[in-house]
C-alpha cells in the first residue's frame, strides 16, 4: 500500500519533472530537470529491486547514479564553456 | 594441424601489442605487422591443402554450434584469407617507404585490425559475429580513409561512415528477424531453418542483408560512398579497399544468398543489377581526370562484372567470379601503389599531368600498364581468362537474359580499355594537346618538372613486381587456381547443414 | 523496522513529489536548483535508506548509494547554478546581488 | 617439326631481341635470320596440308588446335616473304631511331599472333591469336610515340571494340553448338535458324571489317599505318589488314557457307553478299577519293591501300571461282605494290628525312632505283599492265560483270579513275617536276635498303606474266572450301568466259612503251634549272619564299569537292567519343556529393529491392 | 608522513565502502577488496591528497558524528522550509547571491562545507573562490559578508575546523 | 482496440518509431551533426528491436544470484549480450562520427552536408 | 521537396517494417521456437558455473563477438586520438576551474573507480561486468579531465593498459587452446562455488580485462575529445 502510493508520488514527480524539461525555458532549466530526473529515477530503481526483491538491482541503481552525475555535470559544463 | 582461428588472432594480438612495442621501439611496428601478414600467409598456405579436402570447423569456447559461435574454415575461408594476408604483407612492404608521417604506429595498428575484420568476415560461420567482424573491417577503413586528416580525406570518412552505418543498420534488422523467427544466429543452423520461413519473412532478410552489406560491397546504388572513399585514402589503403574489401563483403554477401538463405530468386535481379553496376563504373571512369578517381570507378565497374558472374547460379559463373577477383585484387593493388608514386612524386592527382613519367619510373609505369591491361582483359593475363570464364559461364546458360547482359559487359570493356589505355599513352608518350599535332614529350600544364622525378623506392617496387608476376604469368597456374576456385564455388552452392558440420 | 522502513519510503517519495514541484513552481533557476536539491537529496536519502530498513540485505548498498548522492547532488547542482550565473540566465526579479568580488573573472573588471 | 618452328622461332627471336637489346648488329642479324628461316620453314609446310596440331596443355577444359590448310599457307607464305624482305630493308634503316628498341620484339608478336591466327582449328585459339596480333599491331605502331601513339590510340579502341563483338559472335556460338571448333561449327551451321545467322554474321563480319578497314571503319588506318616508322608502315599496309579478310574468309566460306549465307535473299538478286559488296565499293570509292587529297605520301598510300582492299573484299563476296580467284590474287598483288611503293617512299624518306610530298619533287635523277619501285608499284596499283593489279582487277571486274552486278563493277572503276588521280600525284611531287636546293646532295639507297625492292619489282611484274604460279595455290585453297577453282594456266588463264594471256598482254605492253619512250627521246628535251632560278608574280624566289608549286596539286579539283567531304565518319568518331563522356557524365550525377542523398539510395534500393523481389518469394 | 595519513585514510575509506557495497565479510570478497582498493589508491596516489588533511585526534573523531548530525538537522529543517515555500501560493521569497568568508583551507573542508551550505535552508552555494563563497541565498537575510558568513556558514565551519585542519 | 496494446506492438512502436524518425533525420537534415544524431536513434530503434527479441513476457533477469530462480522463469540472455554488443559498436561508431565531424568543421568551416561535396561525380 | 521525398521513403520503409516484422509476435513464444538462448540459460549453471547467464554469453559462449567488440572501442579510440591529437581549437581552450567540481570529482574519484572495479569483478553474479565497470572508470577519468586544467594522464598509461587487457584476453584464450577442450577462449580453470566472486573460471578474469580494456579505452577517447596530446601534461602527483 505504502509502497502503491510512493510509486504514484514518484510518478507525479517524474511527470513534472518531464514537463520542466519540455517547457525549459532556458536550458538551465531543462538540465536541472534532468538533474532531478536522475535522483529520482535511481531513488525509483532502488524501490522497483525491492518490489520485485533482487538485491542485484541495486547496482544498476548505482550506475545510473554515477552516469547521470557526470552526465548532467558535463552537459553544465559544456554550456558555461568550460570543455 | 595449426587452427585457423589463429588468422583472425594473429593480426588482432598484433595490433593489440603495437602500443607496447611503440615504447620501446618507435618504429618497430613496420616490422611487427609486416611479421604478423607473413604468418598468416604461411598459416594460410599450410591449411589449404586440408580445407580443399575436407572444411575445417572450429568451436570457440568448447560450446559446439548454434549454442556457441563457431568457424568455418572451407576452401572460401581460406583462399580469402590468403588474399586478404598476401596482398595485405605486399602493401605493408609498400607503406614501409610510402607512410613515413608521425603516426605510424596507429597506421599499422589500423592496417591490422582491417586485416582482422575481413579474414573474421570470410571465416565466421556465425551472422552476429559477421555483422562484429563487418563493423571491425568498416571503421578500420573509415578512419584508415581519413588517415591523412586532409579535407577529401575526412569528408569521404564521414560519407564512408554514415552510409556504412546505414547499412548496419539494415543488417541488424535482418538479424534481429532471424533471431526473432528462427532463434538461433549460426548459419549453418539458419541455412537448415530458413526454407520453412514465410515467404515475406525470407524476403525481408534477404533484401536487408542485400541491401546492409552491399554497402561495403559496392553494388550500385550502394556504391556511392565508394569514389570518395577510395580515391582520398593514402594509396597503400586504396589498394586495400579496392582490393579486397569489397570483395570480401560480395562474396560474404552471395555465400549467405546462395548457401544460408538458398534465395536463387534473386540471382536474376542481381545480375541486371550487377551489369549496371559495371556500365555506371565503366562510364563513370571514361570522364574522370583524377586518376584514383578513375581507378576507383573502375573497381565499382569490376565489382559490377564479378557481382554479374557471382549471380550467374552456376559453379563455372561463381569459380570465374572468384579467378577474377584474385585478378583484380592483384591488378587493382598494383593501379593503386604504382599511381600512389606518382602522385607522390609529380604532386598532381591529374595522369594528364604524368606525361612521359615512364622515361623516370619505368618499372612502375610498365607495371601500370600490365595491370591495365589485365583489368581490361587481354591475354595472356589473368584479367582475360577470368573475364572470358565469365562470359562462357553466362554464355552456357543459353538463355537470351545472359547473352544480353554478356554483350553489355563486353560493351562495358570497351570503355574500359578506352580510359586506361588513354592514361597508359600519357604515361609513355605525353599527353594529347587540343591541336591535332601537338603532342608533348614531356612537361605538362602543371608546370611539373619531370626532369626531378625519380624512380619509386624499392620498397614500392617490390610489391607491385610480386603482384605482377600474378598477373602476368598467372595464366601458368590457370588449372591449379581454377581447382581451388571451382572448389570455392562448390562451397558457396551447397548448402549448408547443422549436421554435415560434425 | 518494516514499519520504520515503510515511513521513511513514504516520507522519501513526498520530498521527491516536493522536489518536482518546486523546480516547477520556482520563478528562476536558482530558486528551482534551490527546492530541486534539498527535496530531491532528501527523498532520495529517506527512500533509499527506508527500502534498506524493509529489507536488511539491501541496506548495506543503500549506505553507498545515499552517501553518493548526498554527495554528488549538491555539487551537480552547484555545477549548474555556476553555469547558469555564467550564462546570464535571467534571475527572478529583485534578486539581489551583494558581492565585494566575483566568481567570474570578467564581472571583477 | 616445320609447323612448330613457325611459333618457336618468333618466341626465340623475341627474347634474344630483349637480351640484345642495346646491340643493333646483333638484334638485326638474329631477326634477319628469323625472318629468312621462317620462309624456309613456311616451304617445308606446304607437304603438310591437312595436319592438326594440339597444345599440350588445355583451359578452360578447351585444347587449343591448330590446321595446315591451304588457305593458312597462302597467308602464311605471303607473311613471311614479306616479312622478309621488310626486315633487309629494316637492317640500315631502322639503326639509331629513337624509341625503336623494341622494334623486333612488337613485329615478332605480331606475327605469332597472325600465325595463331591464320593456323588455328578453333575459335578459341583464334581469338588469343587475334588479341596478341592486334596488340602487337598496337605496339608495332604506337612505339615510335609522338603523333603514332594518338593513332594507334584509336586504333586500339577500334580494335577493342571488334574483338569484343568477335568475342560476342564467338560466345553466341559456343552458347548454342556448345563447341569452338572450326570443324564442329560448320556442320552445325547447317541447320541454323535465321536469326542467328544473321545476328552471327553481323557480329564476325562486323568485327573483322574493322581490321580489314572496310568502309566506314576504315578511318583508323591511314594515321595508324603511317605515322609508324615507314619499314613498318609498309608490312603493316600490305598485310596486317588482309588477316581482317582472313577472317572473313574463314567465316563466310569456312564456317558458314556460301550456301547458307544465300538463304538470306534481301530483295530479288540482292542477297547479303550483295551487301557487303555495296560496303566494298564504297571502300574503294571513298578512301580513294580521300586518298588523291593527301599531301603526305605515306598516307596517300594508305588511303589508296584502304580502297584496293575494298577490291580484296568485292571479289572475295563475289562468289565466282573468277571472283574470289581474283579477290584473292588481289591479296598477293596488294602485298608486293603496296610494299614496293612504300619501301621506295622510305627510301626516299631515308635520305630527305621526309614524306611530306609539298617538300619534295624532281628526285628521279637522285634516287632512280626508288623512282622504278614506285612505279612499278603504282602501275600495279592502278590496275595497269604489265603488273599484277591488272591480273586481280581484271578477274573481279569480268566476275562482277559475268555474275550480274554491273552497278559494282561500275562503282569499282569510278574508283580505279580516282586511284590513278592519285598515284600520278605521288609520282610528280615526289621525282618529277624541280628538284629541291636542300636535295641536291641526296644519293641512292645502299645496295641492302635497294634489294628488296628490286626482288618486290621482279615480283609485281613476274608474277603477272606468270599468274598460274599464284593461282596453282588459290585453285587448291578453293577445292579445299568446297568451291569451284578457277581455271588457270602459268601465264593466264582459258576459260568458255574469256581468256586472258598475260604473256601476250605483257609483250604488247611492252612494246608500247618502248615505241612511247622512243617518242620522248625524240621529242623536246626540257631545260633543268635550280630551285630558285624561277620567278612568280614578277618576283624572283629565294629561299625566304616558300614557294612550291607542288602544294594544293588538285586544289582545283579539292574546291569542287570540299563541300561533298563531310568528314562524317570523323565527325561520328568524335560524337561517339562525346556520347560516352556524356553518358559517364549523366551516371556520375548520380552521385550529387550529398550524403544525406546517398543514405536515401540505400534504403530506397532496399524498398525497391522488397517491392520486386517480394513478387518473386 | 601526511602523505602516509592520507593514504591509509583513503584505504581504509575505500575498504569500508567495499566492504557496504559487497555487503558481506566473506574472506575472498574482502581480499578482492583489499586488493583493489591498495590498488586504486597506489595507483592514484595523487588524490589522497585530499584526505591528508582530516585530523585523527580524538576531539575530531568525537565531532564527526556530530558534525553529521547537525547537518541532517539543518537538511530537514531545510526541507520543511523548501516544503513550506512550495505549497504556499504566496511563495514569500527575496532571492539574492551573496558573499561569504571562510577561514577553512583545506580544500576538502571548503567542499564539505559548500555542500552542507547548498543543502541547508534556503542557500545554493554557486562557486567557491579562494576564501569566498559565493551563495543564492532565496531569502537574503543579511547582505554584509561578516553577517552572512555568520549566518549561514558559521555552524558547519565550527565544527569543520576542528576535523579537517 | 484491448488486443492492439501488447507488449509487443507497444515495442514495435517504439522501435519502428525511432527507427523511421532517425531515417528522416538522416535524409533531410542538413546539419551533419544531427544526421549523426538521426543514426544514433535510428540505431537505438534497432537496438530496442533486437534487445526485446529475447524477451518472454513475466519473466526474469537470467542471473541465478539467490537459490530457488529457475532457468524457465528466465528470459533469452543471447539478445541482451548481442545488444551489448551492438550498442557499443553504435557508441563507437557514433564517437568516431562526431570526431571526423569536429575535425571536418575546423577544415571546412561547414557542418552543412549540402555544402561539403568538395567530392562527388 | 526534400522532406516530401523522405516522407515518400520512410513510408515505404515503415510500411516493410510494420507489415513484416510487426507480424511476429515475440513475447509469448521465446520457448516455442527453441532459441539457442532457452537452451544456454538451461545449461549455463552447469557449462560455466556463471550465475549470470548473459555474462557467460558474453564472456564464453558469444566471447568471440566480445573480443570484436572491445577491438571496435579500441579502434574508436585510436580513430578519435588519431583524428583530433593537436588540433588548433583544442589547443586554444583555456579552463575556467570549478572549485567545487574539481575537489568533488578529486573526492569520489578513487571511489568511482573502486566501484567500476567491483562492478567488472562481480560481472559474473550481478548484472554489469566488464562493459559497464570499465564505463563507470572512465567516467571517474572524464571528470577529473573534464573540472581540471591538470591532466594527470599520460597517454602511454592509457594505451600500456589498453594493450595489455587486449592481450590478457587474447592470451586467456589462446591458453584455452592449448587446454585441454583445445578451443579458443574455452574455459581451462575450475568452477569454484557457484555464486562466489572465485566462481565462473577464466570469466571473472576475462571480465576484468574487458573492464581495463573499456575504462582505458574510453579514458583515452575522452581525452583525444578534450585534451591532447595528454603526453605533454606534467606527471602525476607532486
Ligand atoms: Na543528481
Ligand atoms: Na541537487
Amino acid at each position: 500500500m505504502i509502497i502503491t502510493i510512493s510509486l504514484i508520488l514518484i510518478g507525479i514527480a517524474v511527470f513534472l519533472s518531464f514537463l520542466r524539461l519540455l517547457i525549459g525555458p532556458t536550458v538551465s532549466d531543462r538540465l536541472l530537470a534532468a538533474d532531478t530526473l536522475t535522483t529520482i529515477t535511481a531513488a525509483s530503481i532502488v524501490l522497483v529491486a525491492f518490489v520485485l526483491g533482487r538485491l542485484i538491482y541495486m547496482d544498476v541503481a548505482i550506475v545510473y547514479a554515477v552516469i547521470g552525475f557526470v552526465g548532467v555535470v558535463t552537459v553544465a559544463r559544456y554550456l558555461e564553456g568550460g570543455i | 594441424m595449426v587452427n585457423p582461428i589463429l588468422l583472425i588472432i594473429i593480426p588482432l594480438a598484433t595490433a593489440f601489442f603495437i602500443p607496447l612495442l611503440a615504447i620501446v621501439w618507435k618504429n618497430g611496428s613496420r616490422y611487427l605487422a609486416l611479421l604478423a601478414a607473413l604468418a598468416n600467409v604461411l598459416i594460410g598456405i599450410k591449411l589449404l591443402p586440408y580445407v580443399l579436402e575436407k572444411p575445417i570447423h572450429v568451436t570457440i569456447a568448447g560450446f559446439k554450434a548454434p549454442i556457441g559461435i563457431d568457424l568455418l574454415a572451407g576452401p572460401l575461408g581460406i583462399v580469402f584469407s590468403l588474399i586478404i594476408s598476401i596482398t595485405g604483407f605486399l602493401v605493408l612492404i609498400y607503406s614501409i617507404g610510402y607512410i613515413r608521417d608521425e603516426s605510424i604506429n596507429k597506421y599499422y595498428t589500423l592496417f591490422l585490425l582491417l586485416l582482422t575484420g575481413s579474414t573474421g568476415m570470410v571465416l565466421t560461420n556465425d551472422i552476429f559475429n559477421l555483422f562484429v567482424f563487418f563493423e571491425i573491417l568498416c571503421i578500420s577503413s573509415y578512419i584508415l580513409v581519413a588517415y591523412n586528416r586532409d579535407e577529401h580525406g575526412l569528408e569521404a570518412a564521414i560519407k564512408y561512415l554514415v552510409l556504412g552505418s546505414v547499412g548496419s543498420l539494415l543488417f541488424l534488422i535482418a538479424i534481429a528477424i532471424i533471431y526473432l523467427k528462427l532463434g538461433t544466429l549460426n548459419m549453418a543452423d539458419i541455412s537448415d531453418k530458413f526454407d520453412a520461413l514465410g515467404g515475406s519473412y525470407r524476403m525481408m532478410v534477404v533484401v536487408l542483408i542485400l541491401s546492409g552489406l552491399g554497402v561495403e560491397a559496392a553494388i550500385f546504388p550502394l556504391n556511392s560512398w565508394l569514389p570518395d572513399a577510395h580515391s582520398s585514402a593514402p594509396s597503400s589503403i586504396s589498394a586495400l579497399l579496392s582490393g579486397f574489401v569489397i570483395e570480401v563483403a560480395l562474396i560474404v554477401v552471395m555465400k549467405l544468398v546462395y548457401s544460408v538463405f538458398h534465395a536463387m530468386q534473386v540471382l536474376n535481379a542481381l545480375a541486371v543489377v550487377g551489369v549496371i553496376t559495371l556500365l555506371v563504373g565503366e562510364f563513370a571512369a571514361f570522364r574522370q581526370e583524377n586518376i584514383k578517381r578513375v581507378l576507383a570507378y573502375s573497381s565499382i565497374g569490376q565489382v559490377g562484372l564479378i557481382l554479374l558472374a557471382l549471380s550467374i547460379n552456376s559453379k563455372a559463373g561463381i569459380s570465374a567470379a572468384v579467378l577474377q577477383i584474385i585478378n583484380h585484387t592483384a591488378s587493382k593493388s598494383i593501379l593503386f601503389l604504382v599511381s600512389g608514386y606518382f602522385i607522390l612524386k609529380t604532386g598532381s592527382y591529374r595522369y594528364s599531368d604524368y606525361s612521359g613519367i615512364a622515361k623516370r619510373m619505368p618499372v612502375s609505369s610498365l607495371l601500370f600498364v600490365l595491370a591495365a591491361l589485365s583489368l581490361i582483359g587481354v591475354p595472356p593475363f589473368l584479367g582475360f581468362f577470368s573475364k572470358l570464364q565469365i562470359v562462357m559461364a553466362a554464355a552456357a546458360r543459353g538463355s537470351t537474359f545472359y547473352v544480353s547482359l554478356v554483350s553489355l559487359v563486353l560493351l562495358g570493356t570497351i570503355v574500359e580499355g578506352a580510359y586506361f589505355l588513354r592514361i597508359a599513352q600519357v604515361l609513355y608518350f605525353g599527353r594529347q594537346q587540343d591541336t591535332d599535332s601537338g603532342w608533348l614529350e614531356t612537361g605538362n600544364a602543371a608546370g611539373i618538372d619531370m626532369e626531378s622525378v625519380g624512380n619509386a623506392p624499392v620498397s614500392a617496387v617490390i610489391p607491385v613486381l610480386l603482384l605482377g608476376i600474378v598477373v602476368v604469368f598467372g595464366f601458368l597456374f590457370l588449372t591449379n587456381l581454377n581447382g581451388v576456385t571451382g572448389s570455392i564455388a562448390g562451397e558457396i552452392t551447397r548448402a549448408l547443414s547443422l549436421a554435415s558440420l560434425f | 523496522m518494516e514499519i520504520a522502513g515503510q515511513v521513511l519510503v513514504l516520507i522519501g517519495a513526498i520530498f521527491l513529489f516536493l522536489g518536482s514541484l518546486g523546480i516547477i513552481r520556482m520563478p528562476d533557476v536558482f530558486n528551482r536548483l534551490q527546492a530541486g536539491t534539498k527535496a530531491t537529496t532528501l527523498g532520495a536519502l529517506s527512500l533509499i535508506i527506508g527500502v534498506g530498513l524493509m529489507n536488511t540485505a539491501f541496506l548495506w548498498k543503500a549506505i553507498v548509494l545515499v552517501v553518493f548522492v548526498v554527495l554528488t547532488n549538491p555539487i551537480s547542482s552547484s555545477t549548474i547554478a555556476r553555469a547558469s550565473y555564467k550564462m546570464k540566465v535571467p534571475m527572478f526579479k529583485g534578486t539581489i546581488k551583494k558581492m565585494e568580488e566575483s566568481f567570474l573573472e570578467e564581472e571583477e573588471k | 617439326m616445320a609447323f612448330s618452328m613457325l611459333f618457336i622461332l618468333p618466341v626465340i627471336g623475341i627474347v634474344l631481341s630483349l637480351i640484345f637489346v642495346k646491340v643493333d648488329f646483333l638484334k638485326n642479324l638474329i631477326n634477319l635470320t628469323i625472318f629468312g628461316a621462317l620462309v624456309y620453314f613456311n616451304i617445308l609446310l606446304l607437304n603438310s596440308v591437312g595436319e592438326t596440331f594440339k597444345l599440350p596443355f588445355a583451359f578452360l577444359g578447351q585444347s587449343l588446335t591448330f590446321r595446315v590448310t591451304y588457305l593458312a599457307l597462302y597467308f602464311s607464305l605471303m607473311i613471311n616473304g614479306i616479312s622478309f624482305l621488310t626486315a633487309i630493308f629494316s637492317w640500315r634503316f631502322m639503326r639509331e631511331r629513337e624509341n625503336s628498341s623494341l622494334y623486333y620484339v612488337w613485329w615478332l608478336t605480331k606475327t605469332l599472333g597472325m600465325f595463331g591466327v591464320i593456323f588455328s582449328g578453333d575459335f578459341l585459339t583464334f581469338f588469343l591469336s587475334w588479341e596478341l596480333m592486334s596488340w602487337g599491331t598496337y605496339f608495332v605502331m604506337v612505339q615510335r610515340g609522338g603523333a603514332a601513339a594518338k593513332a594507334s590510340y584509336k586504333y586500339l579502341v577500334y580494335a577493342i571494340s571488334s574483338a569484343m563483338v568477335l568475342l560476342a559472335g564467338i560466345v553466341i556460338l559456343y552458347a548454342s553448338f556448345g563447341t569452338f571448333s572450326f570443324a564442329e561449327l560448320s556442320k552445325a551451321y547447317s541447320n541454323i535458324s535465321t536469326g542467328m545467322l544473321i545476328l552471327t554474321l553481323v557480329l564476325f563480319i562486323g568485327s573483322f571489317s574493322v581490321e580489314s578497314a572496310v568502309f566506314p571503319l576504315h578511318s583508323w588506318l591511314p594515321d595508324a599505318y603511317s605515322e609508324t616508322f615507314s619499314p613498318m608502315s609498309s608490312y603493316l599496309s600490305s598485310i596486317s589488314t588482309r588477316l581482317g579478310t582472313y577472317g572473313i574468309i574463314l567465316f563466310l566460306f569456312v564456317i558458314a557457307g556460301v550456301s547458307v549465307i544465300d538463304r538470306l535473299q534481301i530483295i530479288g538478286a540482292i542477297n547479303f553478299r550483295y551487301v557487303i559488296g555495296v560496303f566494298a565499293v564504297l571502300t574503294i570509292i571513298v578512301p580513294t577519293f580521300t586518298a588523291v587529297f593527301q599531301d603526305d605520301a605515306k598516307k596517300l598510300v594508305m588511303w589508296s591501300g584502304i580502297g584496293q582492299g575494298g577490291y580484296v573484299l568485292l571479289g572475295i563476296v563475289s562468289g565466282s571461282a573468277l571472283g574470289i580467284g581474283g579477290g584473292m590474287f588481289h591479296m598477293m598483288s596488294m602485298l608486293t605494290f603496296e610494299s614496293v611503293i612504300l619501301l621506295s617512299i622510305a627510301a626516299v624518306e631515308y635520305r630527305t628525312g621526309t614524306t611530306n610530298m609539298n617538300k619534295l619533287g624532281g628526285l628521279i635523277k637522285k634516287q632512280p632505283v626508288a623512282f622504278i619501285g614506285l612505279l612499278a608499284g603504282i602501275i600495279a596499283l592502278a590496275g595497269i599492265p604489265p603488273m599484277n593489279g591488272f591480273v586481280s582487277k581484271w578477274f573481279i571486274y569480268r566476275s562482277l560483270i559475268l555474275s550480274g552486278y554491273p552497278f559494282l563493277a561500275i562503282g569499282a572503276m569510278i574508283g580505279t579513275l580516282a586511284t590513278i588521280l592519285a598515284v600520278y600525284k605521288l609520282i610528280h611531287n615526289i621525282f618529277l617536276g624541280q628538284l629541291r636546293e636542300e636535295y641536291n646532295g641526296v644519293k641512292e639507297v645502299p645496295f641492302d635498303m635497294q634489294l628488296p625492292i628490286w626482288i618486290l619489282i621482279i615480283i609485281v611484274w613476274g608474277s603477272a606474266v606468270f599468274p598460274g604460279i599464284t593461282f596453282s595455290l588459290i585453285a587448291k585453297i578453293q577445292s579445299s572450301l568446297g568451291l569451284t577453282p578457277v581455271p588457270y594456266s602459268l601465264n593466264g588463264i582459258a576459260t568458255s568466259a574469256g581468256d586472258l594471256d598475260m604473256l601476250v598482254v605483257s609483250i604488247v605492253f611492252v612494246a608500247g612503251l618502248v615505241v612511247a619512250y622512243m617518242v620522248y627521246l625524240l621529242g623536246h628535251r626540257r631545260k633543268h634549272v635550280i630551285q630558285y632560278d624561277n620567278y612568280a608574280a614578277g618576283h624572283f624566289l629565294n629561299k625566304d619564299i616558300p614557294y612550291n608549286y607542288n602544294a594544293h596539286f588538285y586544289a582545283g579539283m579539292e574546291h569542287i569537292f570540299e563541300p561533298y567531304r563531310k568528314k562524317i565518319i570523323a565527325r561520328s568518331e568524335k560524337s561517339l567519343a562525346a556520347l560516352t563522356g556524356t553518358i559517364g557524365d549523366y551516371l556520375r550525377h548520380i552521385y550529387t556529393g550529398n550524403v544525406s542523398t546517398y543514405a536515401y539510395y540505400i534504403v530506397a534500393a532496399f524498398v525497391i529491392g522488397a517491392i520486386v523481389l517480394g513478387g518473386v518469394f | 608522513m601526511r602523505k602516509v595519513k592520507g593514504f591509509i585514510l583513503l584505504w581504509l575509506f575505500t575498504m569500508i565502502a567495499w566492504v557496504l557495497g559487497t555487503g558481506t565479510f566473506r574472506i575472498d570478497e574482502l581480499v578482492t577488496g583489499l586488493v583493489l582498493s591498495f590498488g586504486v589508491v597506489v595507483l592514484f596516489a595523487s588524490f589522497t591528497s585530499l584526505y591528508r588533511d582530516i585530523k585523527i585526534t580524538p576531539k575530531s573523531i568525537v565531532l564527526m558524528p556530530v558534525y553529521l548530525i547537525v547537518f541532517l538537522w539543518e537538511m530537514i529543517k531545510s526541507n520543511i522550509d523548501v516544503a513550506l515555500r512550495v505549497i504556499n501560493p504566496a511563495m514569500p521569497i527575496k532571492p539574492g547571491v551573496v558573499q561569504l568568508k571562510t577561514r577553512l583551507h583545506s580544500p576538502l573542508a571548503k567542499l564539505i562545507l559548500a555542500n552542507s551550505i547548498t543543502l541547508t535552508p534556503g542557500t545554493l552555494t554557486m562557486d567557491v573562490k579562494d576564501d569566498s563563497l559565493f551563495i543564492h541565498w532565496i531569502d537574503v537575510e543579511a547582505e554584509n559578508i561578516e553577517e552572512a558568513t555568520r549566518k549561514v556558514g558559521w555552524k558547519f565551519e565550527r565544527i569543520l575546523k576542528e576535523i579537517i585542519q | 482496440m484491448s488486443n492492439l496494446i501488447t507488449i509487443e506492438n507497444i515495442v514495435y512502436l517504439a522501435s519502428f518509431g525511432l527507427i523511421l524518425i532517425g531515417l528522416f533525420i538522416v535524409f533531410s537534415d542538413k546539419n551533419l551533426v544531427k544526421l549523426v544524431i538521426g543514426l544514433d536513434i535510428a540505431e537505438t530503434g534497432v537496438n530496442i528491436l533486437l534487445v526485446s527479441t529475447g524477451y518472454i513476457q513475466g519473466k526474469t533477469a537470467p542471473i541465478f544470484s539467490r537459490t530457488g530462480l529457475k532457468a524457465s522463469q528466465m528470459v533469452d540472455p543471447v539478445p541482451q549480450a548481442l545488444v551489448l554488443t551492438a550498442i557499443v559498436i553504435g557508441f563507437g561508431v557514433t564517437a568516431l562520427a562526431l570526431a571526423l565531424v569536429v575535425r571536418l568543421y575546423q577544415k571546412t568551416g561547414t557542418l552543412d552536408v549540402s555544402e561539403i561535396r568538395g567530392l562527388k561525380w | 521537396m526534400r522532406r516530401f521525398f523522405s516522407l515518400i521513403l520512410i513510408i515505404g520503409f515503415g510500411f516493410y517494417l510494420v507489415t513484416v516484422i510487426g507480424r511476429i509476435p515475440f513475447a509469448a513464444t521465446g520457448e516455442a521456437k527453441g532459441s539457442v538462448g532457452v537452451q544456454i540459460v538451461n545449461d549455463t549453471v552447469n557449462d560455466t558455473g556463471a550465475a549470470n547467464a548473459v555474462t557467460s554469453v558474453v564472456v564464453l559462449y558469444r566471447g568471440f563477438d566480445t573480443l570484436g567488440e572491445v577491438t571496435v572501442l579500441f579502434l574508436a579510440a585510436l580513430g578519435m586520438s588519431l583524428l583530433l591529437k593537436g588540433t588548433e581549437e583544442v589547443k586554444a581552450r583555456v579552463f575556467d576551474e570549478s572549485f567545487i567540481l574539481k575537489t568533488g570529482s578529486y573526492l569520489l574519484f578513487p571511489f568511482i573507480v573502486l566501484f567500476g572495479l567491483y562492478i567488472i569483478v562481480h560481472g559474473h553474479l550481478t548484472p554489469g561486468g566488464g562493459f559497464p565497470g570499465g564505463v563507470v572508470i572512465a567516467t571517474a577519468f572524464f571528470i577529473i579531465v573534464m573540472t581540471s586544467e591538470m591532466v594527470r594522464l599520460r597517454e602511454n598509461l592509457v594505451s600500456i593498459l589498453e594493450s595489455l587487457a587486449g592481450l590478457t584476453f587474447i592470451a586467456l584464450g589462446i591458453a584455452g587452446l592449448l587446454g585441454t577442450k583445445n578451443s579458443f577462449l574455452a574455459n581451462f580453470m575450475g568452477k569454484g562455488v557457484f555464486n562466489t566472486i572465485l566462481s565462473a573460471g577464466i570469466i571473472p578474469f576475462i571480465y576484468a580485462a574487458i573492464g581495463i580494456k573499456v575504462g582505458s579505452e574510453l579514458t583515452g577517447a575522452v581525452g583525444s575529445m578534450f585534451l591532447s596530446p595528454f603526453g605533454k601534461q606534467e606527471e602525476a602527483g607532486e
